[in-house]
C-alpha cells in the first residue's frame, strides 16, 4: 500500500525502507531518514536521529491524524492512504462510481444503517466501523441504491474488503 | 497543644497544610466534597469526612457541617488554607465560640483589614503609607487644584460618580493641571450629572511587592522580607519571586517596619501578607492585608528557611514566636510559577481533564508543591491549578535558569497546561533584567505568544513518528488470518512481536 | 569554554549532571547500552548515543567507544558521574590525549589517592593525621611493646600473615600489653607458620565523617563543611546528613584545614571528598580520598547552596574558584536516603522490576534525585538504587520530621524498596539523639526489623479490600448473559456501570 | 455464594449487605462495616472507617489470593468460595466423589488434556482455563475414566458450568 503523510497542510510520499527493533531507516519525500524510534510511554517516542534526540508526544485526533506536541510547536499530520485518497476524490466532485464500501483498516462493524434494495441520498452514512477504538461513518456519495450488505454488526472485517455493494 | 487538625480545603494546599502536621506528630483531617473522593489530600490525611455537593457553597464554604467534622472527628483546630474560608471573619468568630482554634487572625482583623476604607484610616493612624488622595469628593476647583498640588503630580482625577474611564483625567504636568480638572469635572457632569471628583496619587510603573509577617498572641511581631508578585494576568499574580529586583536593603527595612506596624495595628496574630504598590523610584503604598496563608508563600519558605505552616500552628498554639527579627536572612533567590491547566493559546481559559501521565521536575534546587497524580482527573468545579513550581538559586540568574530547566522537564499529558507559557516569561529579557512592572504581560503580549518553530528535520521526524505510530497499531490491531504465520511478512512480525513484548 | 558535555553514566546520576548542563545553557550527550535505550537520561539530553551491550564493561566501561562517541558528537568534555569510569586514571589520561576535557582530576591524583599506601605516605607528609600504626612487620616482642605505648592504647595486634581474625588481638588494658602480644604472636605461628605482627590504633566508636573539598587549576581549594555517614550497611552509606550531630566547630574548622591540605597535597582540581574515620572523641584519621562526586553530594549542596557539579564545571573551564572559604556557612540541616529496589526483610536482596506506579513526595524541603518514571523496568544489570531522597530543615530534628513525611507519602508499586526500612532508622533513638556510630544498623538490627502491627481492624479492612476487589473484578469478567439485562442483580449493575465509568 | 476470607491463615465470613456507590456495608464474622471504599488507582484503595483513612496496595498473587499492603504490614488474604472448600476437602483426603469438573468463575478453555474414554491417574491435570488474566489447573484427585468432554479450547465459559464430567 502506497502512504502519503500531510504535514500541516503538505502531501508527502511516505515509505519503510526497513525496520529492525527500534531502528528504522524511513523515506519521506525524497529524504531518506535513518532512526532509532522508540515508544517509551504510551503515546510519548523517543526519536533518535543523527545522535540528536527529539521527544514528540503524540495525540491522535481520529483515526489518521495526529497532533504531534514537539518541545517547540504542534504539528498535525495526517495519514493519507488509499481510503483518505478515495474520501478526498470524491469531496472534490470528481466523483468515481463506486461499486462498493470498503474500508482501509480492519475494525468491526458497530452498526449498519441500511438495508438491501434502499435508496439512499447523497451524504447518507450507511455503515459505522470502529478501528483502534474509534468510530468512523461512511457515507455515499450521491444517491445510490443498495444492492447487498455483505456483513452483519458485530464482525470483524479486514481492510479493502467489500463491506456493502451498490447497484 | 494542638494535636489534631481539620483542614478546610482541598488540593494542593490542602496538602501543604497537612506535610507541617506530619511532621509535627499531629493528626490531620480531611474534608472533601462529592468531586473530591479520589484526590490526593483525602488518602494522605489521618481522617476524612464527606461535606457534601461539588460546588464549594455547598461543601468547602458550608461553616455548619465543617464544624460538625470537627466536632465528630475531636479536632481541636482548624486551617482554612488560602480562598474558601480563610478570610471569613463569621468562621473565625465561629470557631471561637465552637471552642475550635482558627488557625488564622480573629474576626476583628479580618474585618478590618476587609474593608478598604476601614484599612486606609487604620494605616493611615499607624503611619503606614498609603496611596495619597481624597476620600471626600471635591466640588470646588480650586479645592481641587490644591489638593493636586498636595499630592503632588501624577495623579488621576476620576469623576466620584463614574466609572468606565468617563470623567478620568491623568495629570502629569503642572501646567495641565487646571484643564484637566476643568475637563474631568465637565466631563463628569455631563456623564453623570455631577461633577464631584476624586483625585488619587498616580503610580506610573507600578511593581506589586508584598511582604510576610508572623506574628503571636503577645504581641510580637516580625517580617520576612519581600515578595515579588509584578508578573500578573488580570490582577492574578503568575510569577513570584524574592528577593524583588528592585529592593535595596534601606527600603527593605523601612517596608518591613511599615508591614510590622500594619499589622501590629489590628493586633494581628498569624502568618499575612502586607501588599503594597511600589513605583521605581521604591515610592511605595499599603494596598491592603490578606489575612491568611499566600498561595506564593513557598519562595519566602525557601529563601528565608522558615516553614510558614508550623509557625503559624505554633502561633495558634499559644507560643511565643521561635525567631526575632535579627535571626532572620535571606539566603539566595527563589522564584514559583503557578502552573494551571488553562489553554494559554486561547485566552487563558482553563482546561480541566484528565491527566494521562505527569512527570515532575526533581533535582537540585527544584520545590513542587501539588496534589495531582497520573490518572487523576482535574474536577471542573475549582480553580485549574495543577501546582506550583518553586525553585531556589544561589543567585537570580542561576534561579531563572533552574525554572527554565525544570519547566522543560515537567511534562504533563492529557491536559493543555500554561508550562510553555511560563517557559516563555523566563526568556523574556526584561523579566531576566529585572525590569518589569505590573505591566509586563500585557506589554510583552507579542514575544509571550511567540512560539519557537521546529527545524524542518523535526518537522519531518514528527510527521514520521505519526506514521510509525499509525502503522504500528494498525498491525497490531490486526487479526491473524487464518492461516496463521504464513500471512505475515518479516515486517509484521516484528511489529507483533514487539507488541507482546510491551504487555 | 565548554559547550557540550558527554555524561558517561546513566540513572540519576547523569541526569544530575544535565540538569546543570541545562540551567548553564551547555548542550549534553547521552551514552546508552542496550538496556537503557528508555531511561530517561537518553530522553533527557540533547544527543544520545548507543554504546554497547547492557553489562557495562560493554558499555559505560567502554573507554574507545565513549570517546569514540564524544568525538563524532563534538562534545569537549566528559563528566564521567560516580562509579564507572570515575576514578580510572588511564581513561583521565586518555582524555586528556584525545584534547577532552575530563571533568575530575588528573592521572597523578587519581592513582596518588587511588594507592593506599601511598596515599598514607603522602597524607603523613602533608601533616594530615592517619590512623597511627606500624607499616612494616614486627617480630621483636620488645620493639612491638614499644611501638604500643607510641601509638597509645586501645590497639590492635594483627598478624602480618593473617587473616580471618587468626592471630587479632584487640589491647584495652596497659597489664595486658605483654600478654596479648606473646598470644597474637603464638596463634600467628601456628596459623601461619610465621610470628610477625602489625599493630594499628582502635577507633573504638568509629563514625565516617567526610569533608567535602573544591580547588580549582589555580592552587585555591576550599572546603564545605563535613557530611556523616556512618549509618551504612556492609560499608554501604544508606543514610547520611550534614552537619555531623557530633560536630564541634573548632574540630570542624580544623578537619576542613586537613582536607584542604590533603586535596593540595596532590595538586587537586575538581570536587573532591576526604574521608576521615573519627571516634567518640573527634580524634580523627584520614582514611581515603574520593576523587570525584560523591552520591551523597546534594545534602551538601542543601545546607551550603552551592551546585557542585556547576563548580566542576567552572572549575574544567579553568575559573577561578567563585567562593572564598569565608564565604561559605552551613545553614539548617539536612539528611539523604538512599532507596533502593531491594528486600530488606530477605538480607537485601536487589528487587528489580517495573514500576507500576511511583508517587514522589513532594512539598517543603523535599528534593529528589531520581531517573525512574511509572511504567519503567529497573535494569537487572546495574546498581538498584531508584532514587536519592533528600530533605531540609531548619534544624535536625524538622529535618528528621520532613523525612519521616516524605517516606512516608512516597509509594511505589511493582518493587520492593528499602522505604521501610529507612522509615524505621529514622523512629531509632539513638539515630534521633545522633548518637550512633558505624554500629549502628548492625548493633540495631532487631529494631529495624519490627514491623509495626495493623489493628485489628485494619486487618479486617485489609480482608474486606481485598474481597470487594475480587467480587468487583469478577462481576466485570462475567459476560453478559445471553437474556441480558434481567439476570443482572442491582449489585452487579452497579459493578459494571463503575467499570464503564472508569474507561 | 457464600464466602469467607481466609486472613493471615484464620478463616472468617464474609458477606456484602449493602452496597451504593463507594458506600458499602460488609459483614465480616460478627462485625459489621460501613465504609466508603474507593480504587484511586489500579490495585490501589482508599477505604473510610468512622473517618479514619486506610490506603491499602493489593498485590494479586493469584486468582484468590492477595498480599494487602497496608502501612503497616503485609497482610495475606484468600478469598474462599465453593471451589476453595472443594479443594480443601479434596487436599483434606476426604474425597467427595464429584461426577464432573466444573470451575467457579467464568473464564476461557485454554486447554483440554484429556479425551473422551480416557483413563487418567489422580493428581493429573484435565483441563486448564484461564480467568482474570490468571491460568488455573484442574486435576482429579483419584483415577477416574473421563465420560464426556462438553467445552472445547477457546470457549467461554460461565462459572459452576460441568466441564468434564467422569464414568
Amino acid at each position: 500500500m502506497s502512504y502519503e503523510v500531510n504535514i500541516n497542510g503538505e502531501d508527502r510520499e511516505i515509505e519503510i525502507l526497513g525496520r529492525e527493533g527500534n531502528r528504522i531507516k524511513i523515506l519521506l519525500g525524497d529524504k531518506t531518514y535513518d532512526l532509532d524510534l522508540m515508544e517509551v510511554e504510551p503515546g510519548v517516542y523517543s526519536v533518535l536521529w543523527q545522535g540528536k534526540n527529539f521527544n514528540f508526544e503524540l495525540t491522535p485526533q481520529s483515526l489518521k491524524k495526529y497532533t504531534v506536541d514537539t518541545i517547540a510547536e504542534k504539528i498535525e499530520v495526517e495519514i493519507v492512504d488509499a481510503e483518505s485518497r478515495y474520501m478526498r476524490s470524491r469531496k472534490g466532485g470528481e466523483e468515481e462510481d463506486v461499486a462498493f464500501i470498503s474500508t482501509p483498516m480492519p475494525g468491526q462493524v458497530v452498526k449498519i444503517l441500511v438495508k438491501e434494495g434502499q435508496q439512499v441520498k447523497g451524504g447518507e452514512t450507511v455503515i459505522i466501523v470502529s478501528a483502534m477504538k474509534m468510530e468512523s461513518e461512511y457515507k455515499v456519495v450521491k444517491d445510490r441504491v443498495i444492492k447487498e450488505v455483505l456483513v452483519k454488526e458485530g464482525d470483524n472485517i479486514e481492510g479493502d474488503q467489500p463491506l456493502i455493494t451498490f447497484e | 497543644m494542638i494535636k489534631k487538625i481539620l483542614i478546610a480545603n482541598r488540593g494542593e494546599i490542602a496538602i501543604r497544610v497537612m506535610n507541617s502536621c506530619h511532621e509535627m506528630g499531629i493528626q490531620s483531617v480531611a474534608v472533601y466534597s462529592e468531586a473530591d473522593r479520589n484526590s490526593l489530600h483525602v488518602r494522605y490525611a489521618d481522617e476524612a469526612y464527606f461535606i457534601g455537593p461539588a460546588p464549594s457553597n455547598q461543601s468547602y464554604l458550608n461553616i455548619e457541617k465543617i464544624i460538625e467534622v470537627a466536632k465528630k472527628s475531636g479536632a481541636d483546630a482548624i486551617h482554612p488554607g488560602y480562598g474558601f474560608l480563610s478570610e471569613n471573619a463569621d468562621f473565625s468568630e465561629r470557631c471561637k465560640e465552637e471552642g475550635i482554634i482558627f488557625i488564622g487572625p480573629d474576626a476583628y482583623a479580618i474585618n478590618t483589614m476587609g474593608d478598604k476604607i476601614t484599612a486606609r484610616k487604620t494605616m493611615l493612624a499607624a503611619g503606614v503609607p498609603v496611596v495619597p488622595g481624597t476620600t471626600e469628593p471635591i466640588v470646588d476647583l480650586d479645592a481641587a487644584v490644591r489638593t493636586i498640588k498636595e499630592i503632588g503630580l501624577p495623579v488621576m482625577v476620576k469623576a466620584s460618580a463614574g466609572g468606565g474611564g468617563k470623567g478620568m483625567r491623568l495629570v502629569e504636568k503642572e501646567e495641565d493641571i487646571l484643564s484637566s480638572v476643568q475637563a474631568a469635572k465637565s466631563e463628569a457632569l455631563a456623564a453623570f450629572g455631577n461633577d464631584a471628583v476624586y483625585i488619587e496619587k498616580y503610580i506610573n510603573s507600578p511593581h506589586h511587592i508584598e511582604f510576610q509577617i508572623l506574628a503571636d498572641q503577645h504581641g510580637n511581631c516580625i517580617h520576612l522580607f519581600e515578595r515579588e508578585c509584578s508578573v500578573q494576568r488580570r490582577h492574578q499574580k503568575v510569577v513570584e519571586e524574592t528577593p524583588s529586583p528592585i529592593m535595596t536593603p534601606e527600603v527593605r527595612e523601612e517596608m518591613g517596619r511599615h508591614a510590622v506596624a500594619a499589622a501590629k495595628a489590628v493586633n494581628y496574630a498569624g502568618a499575612g501578607t502586607i501588599e503594597f504598590i511600589t513605583d521605581d523610584n521604591l515610592n511605595y503604598y499599603f494596598l491592603e492585608m490578606n489575612t491568611r496563608l499566600q498561595v506564593e508563600h513557598p519562595i519566602t519558605e525557601q529563601v528565608v528557611g522558615v516553614d510558614l505552616v508550623r509557625e503559624q500552628i505554633n502561633i495558634a498554639n499559644g507560643e511565643k514566636l521561635h525567631y526575632r527579627q535579627e535571626d532572620l536572612s535571606q539566603h539566595g533567590h527563589a522564584i514559583e510559577v503557578r502552573v494551571y491547566a488553562e489553554d494559554t493559546d486561547n485566552n487563558f481559559m482553563p482546561n480541566p481533564g484528565k491527566i494521562n501521565y505527569i512527570h515532575f521536575p526533581l533535582g537540585a534546587g527544584v520545590r513542587h508543591d501539588s496534589y495531582v497524580y497520573s490518572g487523576f482527573e482535574i474536577p471542573i468545579y475549582y480553580d485549574p491549578m495543577i501546582s506550583k513550581l518553586v525553585v531556589w538559586g544561589n543567585s537570580r540568574p542561576e534561579a531563572i535558569g533552574r525554572m527554565k530547566r525544570a519547566l522543560q522537564s515537567y511534562k504533563i499529558s492529557g491536559v493543555k497546561t500554561s508550562i510553555p507559557f511560563l517557559s516563555r516569561i523566563m526568556d523574556v529579557p526584561d523579566f531576566k533584567n529585572g525590569h518589569y512592572t505590573t505591566h509586563f504581560i500585557q506589554n510583552h503580549q507579542e514575544a509571550l505568544k511567540t512560539k519557537e518553530n521546529c527545524s524542518e528535520e523535526c518537522v519531518d521526524l514528527a510527521a514520521i513518528t505519526a506514521f510509525v505510530d499509525f502503522i504500528t497499531k494498525r498491525e497490531q490491531a490486526t487479526p491473524p488470518s487464518s492461516n496463521g504465520r504464513s500471512s505475515m511478512s518479516p515486517w509484521k512480525a516484528f511489529g507483533r512481536k514487539k507488541a507482546v513484548s510491551r504487555i
